[in-house]
């Protein structure tokens, strides 16, 4: 499994993007999230407030509860901030 | 159409080749978004935008297709830059064309406000006391909720 | 600013000449109106824009300076033309300027549905069954009412 | 005063404008109208339908109860048709 990290997340984790294998109980966007912040102090750090953390798999919006699995691409980001004033 | 680019964009020329030998269009309703010099109190150098290439463009694909489902246009554009801008640079730009002025200023209307709270795009600002990532506001999820069917 | 001619006129540089220098500006909204081809289920071969100068100045001024009043603007203008135009020519020009695209993006749609119930011109069109004047229609003035202050 | 005539109203009149002198009891834009209307079988098919009519007196629009004096700029129009689509 692909995941992405973009903005302040990506400069918090430390890295753009890493390949990961999470346990085989790890079939929700939640709790992949859960189980990145058990990789390093700093991924903990990242992602300790998931109110500003946002979540695409496969390159659209996902929830919380969306399935994810092991060819999937996910990425991990703060709320957008594009376009103008 | 859907373009994510680092170069800037002439804005004349990109009108005149989206609606040139139309003569069904009657209203183009534009929008352009530029970098400006403050943020709040403070002095802005320059901004950096950082995108997820590939996602933008399928999400820019996905709202300019909503768009065109809710109003008669005849054409659309859509260019958002990504890389480092500097203030009076342009960071995006929204065109719509149809034969009615009503939907072409809505659809206009509806594109920035929707791609703002859509597009994967970052800003990260220079300033006096350094770099910081922009946040994103209440008032574009608003402006954004406004286009909310009920 | 306000411009009424028989010439035509370069959308591009116009904006560029409204926004330079102005690194407060963050967003510009615009609007072009184009002649169309057809009116109703006849071809229209060319129209006339005829107007009362003097008056059409004074109403077009009036009308930028109550957008003014109403939305906090770096700068707007409009361009109309008059005199005879063909399907593809562009008619007007509504270009508005400010530090937030709400404002922007909402004074243009007051300004280009304001003009067209207020500035003095009168559309005459050339058909396959001869020459007629356009009549106005409950719609512009609709449009025109949303802007009412109650 | 001078009468100005544009669009249709000027094609059915047949003039652009005209210098004009009613009598000293026309004081309002209703009452010149009404007596526009006697000066010529043009003039009175031309205005017959108040409701198309609009009126500027120097320049700015106006209303039937308005008042017009020797001096002024009295313009009489159809509904505007400006603008785009």
């Amino acid at each position: 499994m692909k995941v992405l990290y973009f903005a302040w997340l990506r400069q918090r984790v430390g890295c753009d993007q890493e390949e990961v294998t999470p346990p085989a109980s790890v079939t929700t966007v939640a709790a992949l999230i859960d189980w990145l912040k058990t990789r390093s102090a700093r991924h903990a750090e990242a992602l300790k407030d998931s109110s500003v953390v946002r979540v695409a798999v496969n390159q659209e919006y996902a929830r919380p509860g969306d399935s994810v699995g092991p060819n999937d691409e996910i990425a991990l980001f703060p709320p957008v901030t594009g376009g103008s004033a | 159409m859907i373009r994510v680019q680092r170069e800037d964009f002439d804005v004349g020329a990109e009108i005149e080749a989206l609606t040139r030998d139309n003569p069904a269009i009657g209203g183009v309703a534009s929008f352009i978004g530029l970098v400006r010099d403050v943020a709040g109190s403070d002095r802005v150098r320059a901004m950096t935008l950082e995108h997820y290439p590939g996602m933008t463009e399928r999400q820019l694909a996905a709202i300019d297709e909503e768009a065109r489902r809710r109003w008669p246009l005849d054409a659309t554009l859509i260019i958002h830059r990504f890389g480092r801008l500097e203030p009076g640079d342009r960071i995006v730009l929204v065109v719509t064309a149809s034969a009615h002025r009503q939907a072409a200023l809505e659809a206009c209307a509806f594109l920035i406000d929707w791609l703002k709270t859509k597009a994967p795009f970052w800003k990260n600002e220079e300033t006096p006391h350094g770099a910081r990532w922009v946040a994103a506001r209440h008032e574009d999820d608003a402006a954004a909720a406004r286009w909310q069917k009920p």
